[in-house]
């Protein structure tokens, strides 16, 4: 039986893949794709905790982490796309209206 | 009659009260009448009380009434409340007799000025006042007579107050008095400190048992007290504002600044002889501060060519005469000079004016001369008084100030007996030089007023004719025993400054030579001025290029205001100046808005951290979290 | 009807103000009017208070103390006593005065002027008859704010910085203020087991000589900027030079006060024994503000900022006669408050008057206007004498009584302070020559017309108060001393049982500390 | 045998969820994200969670994954230039900052789990079916259930809001 840490661990590691795409890179696309690989990370390790404890409620919770996700990936798409039409780029930097 | 005391000092109020709000509407004769009519009358009230007071046995003459109460809080009780006495009763007679004199002369002398019911009623407000003084029973009382009396010298002062010399001179006045009252109001305390209260009765009796004789206690309170009588009756220190205040009128020259006003610093002396007599320190320095400021003011008086700053000086001098008889424990002696001084002084204040209404307003004596025929009754008048006061026998002017030079040697400080005898010099001398140049040689005046110079009305010239048969009978009031009279005046005030007889341990004889000596000089003065200014009329001239230095030191009052200007004034405002500019809106104001200014700077940086690139801010989260996992972990 | 007469006082003018809301804009003259005649109404109230006001019994009277905040024990608890009496009298007097003379000066948006007048004199009232804690911060924040308004709207030139820095002042007091009053609301709550603001139960609170000093601290910072002492004035001048006439009458006359009588009020009783460790040092502050205040007042070109900083002095003398702390310094105290209220508050009258003809405040523009303007001339001198102290006016008998105080309890003090009469002679005589003497030069002061009916009636009973005061002050002293005498015995007495019996207070304020904590958590 | 799955599915997220991030061209890296999903999935079926898996592999590697390649193309991304970096320190920090991270989340799994929750508790017997899920999401779990589903509409209404052609 594979013991929950080395699942924490590999979710660990997803996490900061996740979060080194997050800073790094200048495509909004990519940060967002990014940004689901946290999310999936994170679930991974609730079940894995759920597993281990042996409840269901984990499950459930990843469910409803999903349609959140769902959710979230349709609406940032839209904006992704308005950030398109109006900036005419994807680069993350040129989002820079809030300058001082 | 001796009941409704409270009537003196309240009919010059109504007077000022009355001509004061209604004064524009009456005109000028009712006014005139009122402002005299409220002086006369208290005068006869003050005469008939006085007689009463005469009318007691020696010992009783001592009156008290409480009008009504005035300030309690705690144990500090004071009320307006009036004391009547031998002293006060002089002091009743001669504020109010030359008083009611000068407002008849001054209503003939005012009469073409516009301000003619603001003037009577200031000079109402003043008798009001210096009556204030001079009845009060206790020292606060006295306090607000003492700065009631400098607020009318500052309005009449400055009552011609489009001249910005006069009401510089006024404000002088005012604030130079202000310094001495400081001191006196420290006095007033430190008495009421020591004693719990401020009624002289009460402070009189317990003075002896609770003040230590020559102790600090006792040397301070007089100290302090003297202080106020320096301001009040222009001494060594405080003495510049009296010859500015001759921007004045006339009149309120010789009221104020010559009988009344300037007397009040004696009659404290006077009054507080007790505390006085148990501070032997401060009965020195009183003795030594009027000897050098009689023979000081004297020389300056010697060289002055405005008929008016000579006998300011003169006044100042006379004074100087009367401390140092305070000084040297004579008070009778002192006050006795303070009457006779007023009736001179006054004269010779209003023979001036009448001199100055007849050249329609000449000041310099340079520019006068030969006005004997002219205006007679005048030089008469002035004539006596100038016998008066260079102290030739006969006249009221000898007996006194031969008193308090008598007393002076018999105490046995021959110092000062011989200061004030060179200082009667002078005084005889710079008097008839005064008479000479204005009344004798040769007219210097200009051709414009030669031909309408003409006698004063009878309204001014009665007074004077009045207070010349004052300035000759007043002395005979204190002849000296040795003299063969009875020196009632002493005797009088015996009741007040107690029986004690001087310890003569000179005999009469000595008292002849020191008559005699005072006498020789006063005649040798009158020769030197009558060679100067008679014989040979360039012999001033000639000296004055010979000794120019001194002359001039002289001619500039010794520089003494631009010094106490330099010294005093200029430095306090710029003091005031540096602290408003620097402290007060540099680093006060400066800190404030500092404040603000940091604030606004940290805002700068905060805002700076809004870079607006979105990566910033995602490092900006992630960093959070390692903060908090860290805090985590380090917990 | 005694019961209810402090509410009615606070409450009218509120009342007023609401009642001119509904009066349409246009006719000012409707406004001014109904304005005054409230201000009137509540002036003879306060009359109707002095009458029946019992001069012997040293406590509270008029009192009212119904429960306002149930569970945080606020209760609305007014009442007034022999200190207070003669501030809240001299409120409505220089309401009534201020309204009526602002019937000339303010042109525009006259209704919010009236409105803000008469809430700025409910808010002062309440400042003087409130007997709890919360409702005295209530009312000392509320009346800040009508008079941020009459400065920051109908003010000079600069009032936008003016009304800024003195709310800011003021306001930067009150906090550490209002913090003192929670830790003081937590000790009593620790000590008698319920929860009250109210003054008269926190005075038994013995609090310990160490909490006492910070609490005295807080509240004296408080009131020191509103006094203003030394360090804190610089408001002042801003604040008068930029404030219309009625709003600088109202400033210092008797927002000034607040400070005093709250030094007073509060710190005195609540901290006796700091209070006393605490002589040296405010009297020195005093002392400084005296002849700090009268020197640079000497030096002003405006006559407005030359009147500002002479309270600065005179309120010196107010605060070194508190300090005295014997009878003659503190009753002095207290009359010269209601003495500056009057004379200052004329002054910046008669500047308004002169100010509405010729439109400037500089000195140098005058000169010489005497012979032009006689009566206002008169009136000017009269009230500047006043100002100086001259006896037999007002000024005279409150500065004379502090200064015997501050006499009696320090040598010292009463020197230096007394050197403050000498430099108020220089300042206000320069000021007087400068402005009144002297030839005419400036062609405009020939053609000024002297004051008119209205302006006469209102300085008039000025300068009655003036000399009643300054000839027969007995009956404000009377009323005065039973509760000053009562005031001092019980200083005496807390700071003696508190000092014996420090051991035990320390106790108390332990478990005050940890038991704030607990609430906080 | 399991963890046999474990490694082998574990390197493949780990390796793919690193092409995400590398890729110059969004496709590849939105593949990448593919393959890491279905690992995932793969992860969750080791783990029991079978219902879940399948929910994971239809709803995000489906319809998600669709969405974004959906994106990509409509914007006709060209690839990625990684030209000068305007902001150069920004790679460094996020270098360092993800290390830091990653650090920090091994310091607590170690210092927390390790050697201590080996055995495992009783699993209950239909513990990752459908049923045992849909029974749960219906009793207990009612509400949160409809919020989600309340969130979805919204989340719809705002991507058609916002996503919708100027006219």
């Amino acid at each position: 039986m594979v013991p929950v840490s080395y699942y924490i661990l590999l979710s660990g590691v997803l996490f900061s893949i996740g979060v080194l795409g997050f800073l790094i890179r200048r495509n909004v696309i990519v940060v967002f794709m990014s940004v689901e690989l946290m999310l999936n990370a994170a679930n991974l390790a609730i079940i894995a905790f759920a597993r281990n404890i042996g409840s269901l409620t984990g499950q459930v919770i990843v469910f409803l982490v999903m349609t959140v996700a769902a959710a979230e990936v349709g609406v940032g798409l839209a904006i992704i796309m308005m950030f398109y039409r109006n900036k005419k780029s994807v680069n993350v930097d040129d989002g820079n209206l809030m300058k001082w | 009659m001796i009941d409704n005391i409270w009537l003196v000092p309240l009919l010059p109020l109504l007077g000022f009260l009355i001509n004061g709000i209604f004064g524009r509407k009456l005109g000028k004769n009712l006014v005139s009448w009122i402002g005299c009519g409220s002086v006369g009358l208290s005068f006869l009230i003050s005469v008939k009380v006085f007689f009463e007071l005469l009318s007691l046995p020696a010992e009783q003459r001592i009156f008290e009434k409480i009008v009504f109460p005035w300030i309690y809080s705690g144990f500090f009780k004071v009320n307006i409340s009036f004391l009547l006495d031998p002293l006060s009763g002089v002091m009743l007679l001669v504020v109010t007799g030359v008083g009611f004199l000068i407002h008849v002369y001054s209503v003939g002398y005012m009469y073409e000025d516009n301000g003619f019911s603001r003037f009577f009623s200031f000079l109402n407000l003043f008798i009001f006042s210096m009556l204030m003084l001079v009845l009060a029973n206790n020292f606060l009382l006295l306090y607000l007579g003492w700065e009631a009396v400098g607020l009318c010298s500052y309005l009449l002062i400055g009552f011609w107050y489009e001249k910005k010399s006069a009401s510089d001179a006024a404000k002088k006045a005012f604030i130079v008095n202000r310094i001495g009252d400081f001191g006196f109001a420290l006095g007033v305390m430190l008495i009421f400190w020591t004693f719990g209260g401020l009624n002289y009765t009460e402070v009189f009796q317990q003075a002896p048992s609770i003040l230590v004789a020559g102790g600090g206690l006792v040397t301070a309170i007089t100290l302090l007290l003297f202080m106020g009588a320096v301001g009040k009756s222009a001494q060594i220190p405080l003495y510049v504002w009296l010859p500015d205040a001759m921007e004045g009128p006339t009149p309120v020259s010789a009221l104020i600044h010559a009988a009344t006003m300037v007397t009040a610093g004696v009659y404290m002396m006077a009054r507080c002889h007790i505390l006085y007599e148990l501070a032997p320190f401060t009965l020195g320095l009183v003795a030594v501060i009027g000897a050098v400021t009689a023979i000081y003011t004297a020389s300056i008086a010697m060289v002055q060519n405005d008929i008016k700053r000579v006998l300011a000086y003169s006044t100042i001098s006379q004074l100087g005469y009367m401390f140092l008889g305070c000084g040297v424990g004579a008070f009778a002696a002192g006050i006795f000079h303070l009457m006779t001084h007023a009736f001179f002084k006054a004269l010779l204040f209003l023979g001036a004016g009448s001199v100055m209404h007849a050249l329609s307003g000449e000041l310099n004596m340079q520019k006068m001369g030969g006005l004997k025929g002219k205006i007679p009754v005048t030089f008469w008048t002035v004539f006596a008084a100038v016998l008066a006061i260079s102290g030739i026998p006969l006249f009221s002017g000898f007996f006194s100030k031969d008193e308090i030079l008598w007393k002076a040697f018999s105490q046995g400080n021959l110092l000062l007996w011989l200061i004030g005898v060179i200082c009667a010099g002078m005084t005889a001398f710079y008097m008839f030089r005064l008479l000479f140049l204005t009344f004798f040689g040769k007219s210097r005046v200009d051709e414009s007023i030669k031909s309408h110079i003409h006698e004063s009305p009878k309204i001014m010239t009665v007074p004077l004719m009045i207070l010349a048969i004052l300035s000759v009978l007043g002395g005979y009031v204190g002849i000296p025993k040795s003299l063969g009279g009875g020196n009632n005046f002493e005797h009088f005030l015996s009741s007040v400054f107690g029986e004690k007889e001087m310890i003569i341990h000179h005999s009469a004889f000595t008292e002849y030579i020191v008559m005699i000596i005072s006498i020789g000089v006063a005649l040798a003065g009158i020769f030197f001025a009558y060679r100067f200014y008679i014989s040979k009329p360039e012999l001033p001239k000639s000296l004055a290029e010979k000794y120019n230095f001194p002359y001039r030191v002289l001619l500039n009052k010794y520089y003494v205001d631009e010094f106490y200007f330099k010294i005093i004034v200029n430095p306090l405002l710029k003091f005031a100046t540096f602290l408003w500019q620097f402290i007060d809106i540099r680093i006060i104001d400066g800190t404030a808005n500092g404040l603000a200014g940091m604030v606004n700077w940290f805002g700068g940086i905060g805002r700076k951290i809004q870079t607006g690139y979105v990566r910033n801010y995602a490092l900006g989260m992630v960093l959070g979290v390692i903060l908090v996992l860290a805090y985590f972990i380090l917990k | 009807m005694s019961e209810y007469i402090l509410t009615l006082l606070v409450f009218i003018p509120v009342a007023g103000a609401l009642l001119l809301l509904l009066v349409n804009g246009s006719n000012a003259g409707l406004l001014k009017s109904l304005a005054f005649m409230v201000s009137l109404l509540n002036f003879i109230l306060s009359l109707y208070l002095y009458f029946n006001f019992d001069s012997l019994n040293p406590g509270f009277q008029f009192e009212i103390n119904r429960v306002w905040i149930q569970n945080f024990g606020i209760s609305y608890h007014l009442g007034v006593d022999g200190i207070s009496l003669f501030l809240v009298l001299l409120t409505t007097l220089l309401s009534a005065i201020a309204i009526l003379s602002s019937w000339s000066a303010i042109k525009e948006k006259v209704k919010e002027y009236m409105v803000t007048m008469l809430l700025l004199e409910a808010g002062m009232i309440g400042v003087f008859v409130s007997l709890d804690l919360f409702l005295f911060y209530v009312f000392w924040e509320g009346m800040l704010i009508p008079m941020y308004f009459l400065i920051g709207i109908w003010g000079g030139p600069r009032k936008v910085y003016a009304t800024i820095k003195f709310v800011l002042f003021t306001m930067l007091g009150s906090i550490f203020m209002l913090v003192a009053i929670l830790v003081l609301y937590f000790m009593n709550y620790n000590y008698t087991g319920q929860y009250s603001f109210n003054f008269t139960e926190i005075l038994q609170l013995p609090i310990p000589l160490n909490a006492q000093v910070w609490l005295f601290f807080a509240f004296a910072l408080a009131f020191a900027i509103k006094v203003p002492m030394f360090p804190f004035h610089t408001w002042l001048p801003d604040a008068h030079v930029e404030a219309p006439t009625a709003g600088s009458v109202l400033l210092a006359g008797v927002l000034l006060k607040m400070g005093t009588y709250g030094f007073l009020r509060f710190c005195l009783p609540l901290f006796p024994n700091a209070f006393m460790d605490m002589i040296p040092l405010f009297s020195i502050l005093a002392v400084i503000g005296i002849i700090y205040g009268a020197l640079v007042s000497t030096m002003q070109k405006d006559i407005k900022s030359l009147v500002a900083f002479s309270s600065v002095s005179h309120l010196g003398f107010v605060m070194l006669g508190l300090f005295a702390l014997n009878m003659q310094g503190i009753q002095g105290g207290v009359l010269q408050m209601i003495n500056h209220g009057i004379s200052t508050g004329a002054l910046f009258l008669i500047v308004g008057m002169i100010y509405e003809r010729r439109h400037t405040r500089m000195i140098e523009d005058y000169g010489g206007i005497a012979r032009v303007v006689p009566i206002f001339s008169i009136f000017f001198m009269i009230v500047a004498l006043s100002s100086i102290g001259l006896p037999g006016t007002n000024g005279f008998v409150g500065e004379f009584l502090i200064l015997l105080g501050a006499f009696n309890s320090r040598i010292i003090y009463a020197v230096l302070g007394a050197i403050g009469i000498i430099l108020a002679a220089v300042y206000m005589l320069w000021m007087l020559q400068r402005v009144l003497f002297q030839t005419i030069k400036n062609e405009e002061n020939k053609k000024l017309l002297d004051l008119n009916l209205r302006e006469i009636i209102i300085l008039i009973p000025i300068i009655l108060l003036i000399f009643w005061i300054g000839f027969y002050p007995q009956p404000l002293l009377s009323k005065m001393e039973p509760a000053v005498k009562n005031l001092l015995e019980y200083v005496e007495q807390k700071s003696d049982s508190i000092t014996s019996s420090s051991g035990e207070c320390d106790k108390i304020c332990e478990k005050a500390e940890e038991s704030s904590i607990t609430k906080e958590k | 045998m399991e963890f046999i799955f474990f490694i082998i599915l574990s390197l493949i997220a780990v390796i793919s969820a690193l092409m995400v991030i590398l890729q110059r061209n969004p496709i590849h890296s939105a593949l990448s994200l593919i393959v890491t999903l279905g690992s995932i999935a793969g992860l969750f079926i080791v783990l029991k969670a079978f219902f879940l898996a399948f929910i994971q592999i239809i709803v995000y590697a489906g319809a998600v994954m669709i969405l974004f390649i959906f994106v990509i193309m409509l914007l006709t991304l060209r690839k990625d230039e990684f030209g000068q970096e305007k902001r150069k320190f920004q790679r460094i920090f996020a270098i360092i900052f993800s290390a830091f991270f990653l650090i920090e989340l091994f310091i607590i799994t170690n210092y927390t789990f390790f050697g201590k929750t080996e055995k495992i508790l009783f699993t209950p017997a239909d513990f990752g079916t459908p049923q045992a899920l849909g029974r749960l999401l219906f009793t207990d779990y009612l509400l949160p259930f409809e919020i989600a589903s309340i969130l979805l509409l919204i989340a719809m209404v705002g991507a058609i809001f916002l996503a919708r052609r100027e006219e």
